[in-house]
């Protein structure tokens, strides 16, 4: 087990923090305000890339999900939890974000939209997926076990939002680049690389983390077998 | 347009409030692991002895 | 590695399963007698107004198939952990899928028999007036309840293993089956109500198309669950 | 190797299900609501049913009274015509012309009974186009929904 020690991967820190300072300025201040919304449009610089967010990141879950059953390495293992982590925080920003800007656009915290509900539900299954990680204590039956469950909870999403539509929606019109203003693309766009670019440091961190343990542990158990260490 | 600017500003402290407490978790997540694991290796090496 | 050994090995762990659960008969009834139980308890929740229970019947008999369904489930694995005979199973040779289809049969077998229950007393209490598409009806149950132990058995082969069993097959397991709840529900619902909106048979064809992925995607995943 | 192959296979199923699921037609064939048009159609198989109808609220036809929370409407598709009874706040968006669905029955007395009133607006995030009116809003309400 490799334990990485920080490097340039500080620096990148740094720079995706002080990128979404500037982008999230920028988008405030040259956005104009929206003809039936108001400034209402601004959440947009946050609610919009944290939703997309948390579709990488679970999309990140599941390939490292597929290649940790396929190869059987431990550091795939690592990064899928990890991102499964940073796209269940992301996930409940966004949930929370939408709640704040549904209650002045549409009057209401929450309604039974398909959006709204599969994006609750991928909330819920990836619940489960960290809550299955704490309750299982040997390191291959968590790795194995966590691959599974991401991996098809991952397939159950595009089911869940497809069953919803049908359920609630009644066909709503998909929202699309076309009905947006150019000068709110911009915005939108630098929040996304800003929001990317978190995304992959706190990634990383998480990972970091995860191996430190992974590599403690190891080290014990080598003590216990009386320092018997390759 | 008061009341909009409420909101606004809620969702702007949320999130940072989200990233950055986030990235202090993993900070302080980070010095505890690397501790630990330094104190695991300086008994291994005591071990070897 | 031949078809017929791999179905000697299916029925022999059905049939396993089956028996044991037979001579505990207390299993069984105490399970269905909860199933009942919910659906008095549904009754109350919404109701002496005979229309509203009506509305409210497809959902309340899946809710109370979904909670009776999750104690089985956890059994069906329970007896075989407390005894090590897990551990032996996995001794023999052949493939472990076999394991999960034997499972799923004997569950099926047993959330049906509890489903027989659950219906005829929901037909009683929620009043409920047969439809003259029936079958389209029964199509409907039993995909469902496809749905329903194929992850149901598959989960509880994970969660039973571990510390907080109670807790975890349900954390995993009913947001996963959200889609298969809300198109039987959804179903059942049209049906009972005349399908005037001839919808059921959407919400039918996505129960079908959940019930295939999903059993195909657990078979083939069954191995890297139970192996470790 | 067998393995190799089951797993090429399985891959194959699921791709199929999945597509039979997104593009195999299944919701093509449905009518999600009725227009009143077509559930007066119906006949005596259309009373006292639960029915989704959808339309555009008639201009001028909206009688609320905020007191009893008490709300009547005419849902129209342009030819036919259904007086509407619900109770409870409408959503902020609903006002004349406006496309709306609503559940309930369609009682013997001629009047729908509704239990819940969705509006329709043409997305969720974003402006409207230029131009886009709540009537237009109802067409394209209509033309995504089949027949």
């Amino acid at each position: 087990m490799v334990v990485p020690r920080p490097g340039a991967w500080r620096w990148f820190g740094v720079f995706a923090f002080a990128f979404l300072i500037f982008t999230q300025t920028l988008a405030i201040l040259t956005s104009p305000p929206d003809r039936d919304m108001g400034d209402l449009e601004k959440i947009l610089y946050v609610h919009v890339p944290a939703a997309w967010i948390t579709f990488l990141s679970f999309f990140v879950v599941l390939a490292f999900s597929a290649r940790y059953l396929w190869k059987g390495r431990e550091k795939d293992d690592l990064l899928a939890a990890a991102a499964a982590e940073v796209g269940a925080t992301f996930n409940g920003l966004t949930l929370l974000l939408g709640m704040i800007w549904g209650r002045p656009a549409w009057g209401v915290w929450w309604t039974w939209d398909a959006r709204l509900t599969s994006t609750l539900v991928l909330f819920l299954i990836f619940v489960g997926y960290l809550a299955l990680r704490e309750f299982v204590d040997d390191a291959q039956r968590r790795a194995q076990w966590s691959a599974v469950v991401g991996a098809l909870g991952a397939i159950n999403v595009p089911i869940v939002y497809m069953s919803v539509r049908w359920w609630r929606t009644l066909h709503q019109i998909q929202s699309n680049p076309n009905t947006m203003d150019p000068a709110y693309v911009l915005g939108l766009r630098a929040n996304a690389f800003a929001f990317l670019f978190i995304m992959i440091y706190f990634i990383h961190q998480r990972y970091v983390i995860a191996s430190l343990q992974r590599a403690t542990e190891h080290a014990a158990e080598a003590v216990a077998l009386g320092g018997q260490q390759e | 347009m008061t009341r909009n600017w409420t909101f606004v500003i809620a969702a702007y402290s949320l999130t940072w409030a989200v990233i950055l407490g986030y990235l202090v978790r993993l900070h302080r997540g980070r010095r505890r692991a690397e501790s630990a694991y330094d104190t695991a290796m300086a008994e291994t090496r005591a071990g070897d002895r | 590695m031949t078809w017929n050994e791999d179905w000697g090995r299916i029925s022999a762990i059905a049939r396993k399963d089956l028996i044991t659960e037979r001579r505990s008969k207390a299993g069984f009834n105490s399970v269905a007698a909860l199933g009942v139980t919910m659906l008095v308890l549904f009754g109350f929740a919404f109701g002496p107004d005979a229309q509203a229970l009506r509305d409210a019947a497809a959902g309340a008999l899946w809710l109370a198939i979904l909670f009776a369904g999750v104690l089985a489930f956890n059994r069906s694995y329970q007896v075989e952990l407390e005894s090590g005979a897990l551990d032996e199973l996995l001794q023999y040779p052949g493939a472990r899928w076999t394991i999960y289809a034997g499972k799923l049969i004997s569950n099926l077998i047993f959330v049906s028999l509890m489903l027989a229950i659950v219906v005829a007393a929901g037909i009683v209490l929620f009043q409920i007036h047969i439809p003259s598409a029936w079958p389209m009806l029964l199509v409907t149950l039993l995909l469902g309840i496809v749905g329903l132990v194929t992850l149901g058995t598959f989960y509880a082969a994970m969660a039973s293993r571990t510390r907080a069993r109670e807790v975890l097959l349900p954390l995993l397991l009913f947001p996963m089956l959200v889609p298969v709840l809300l198109a039987a529900m959804s179903a059942s619902k049209a049906l009972l109500g005349g399908d005037l909106m001839h919808e059921a048979s959407a919400w039918i064809r996505l129960l079908l198309g959940y019930d295939v992925i999903f059993l195909v995607a657990a078979l083939f995943a069954f191995e890297h669950v139970i192996e470790v | 190797m067998t393995r190799r192959r089951w797993a090429f296979v399985a891959a194959g199923v699921l791709i199929a299900t999945f597509a039979w699921l997104l593009y195999g037609g299944i919701d093509k064939n449905i009518v999600f609501f009725l227009t009143p048009k077509e559930l007066l159609a119906k006949g005596a198989a259309g009373y006292d049913v639960p029915v989704r109808l959808g339309g555009q609220v008639k201009p001028a036809s909206v009688t609320w009274n905020e007191k009893a929370l008490d709300l009547q409407f005419v849902v129209t598709d342009g030819t036919g015509q259904i007086p509407v009874h619900t109770s409870g706040a409408p959503p902020q968006m609903f006002r004349d012309g406006m496309g709306v669905v609503v559940e309930g029955r369609y009682g013997h007395n001629g009047v729908f009974q509704a239990t819940s009133l969705m509006v329709k607006h043409s997305n969720e995030y974003r402006p409207p186009k230029p131009g886009q009116r709540p009537g237009e809003m109802y067409k394209t309400l209509l033309d995504g929904s089949g027949p």
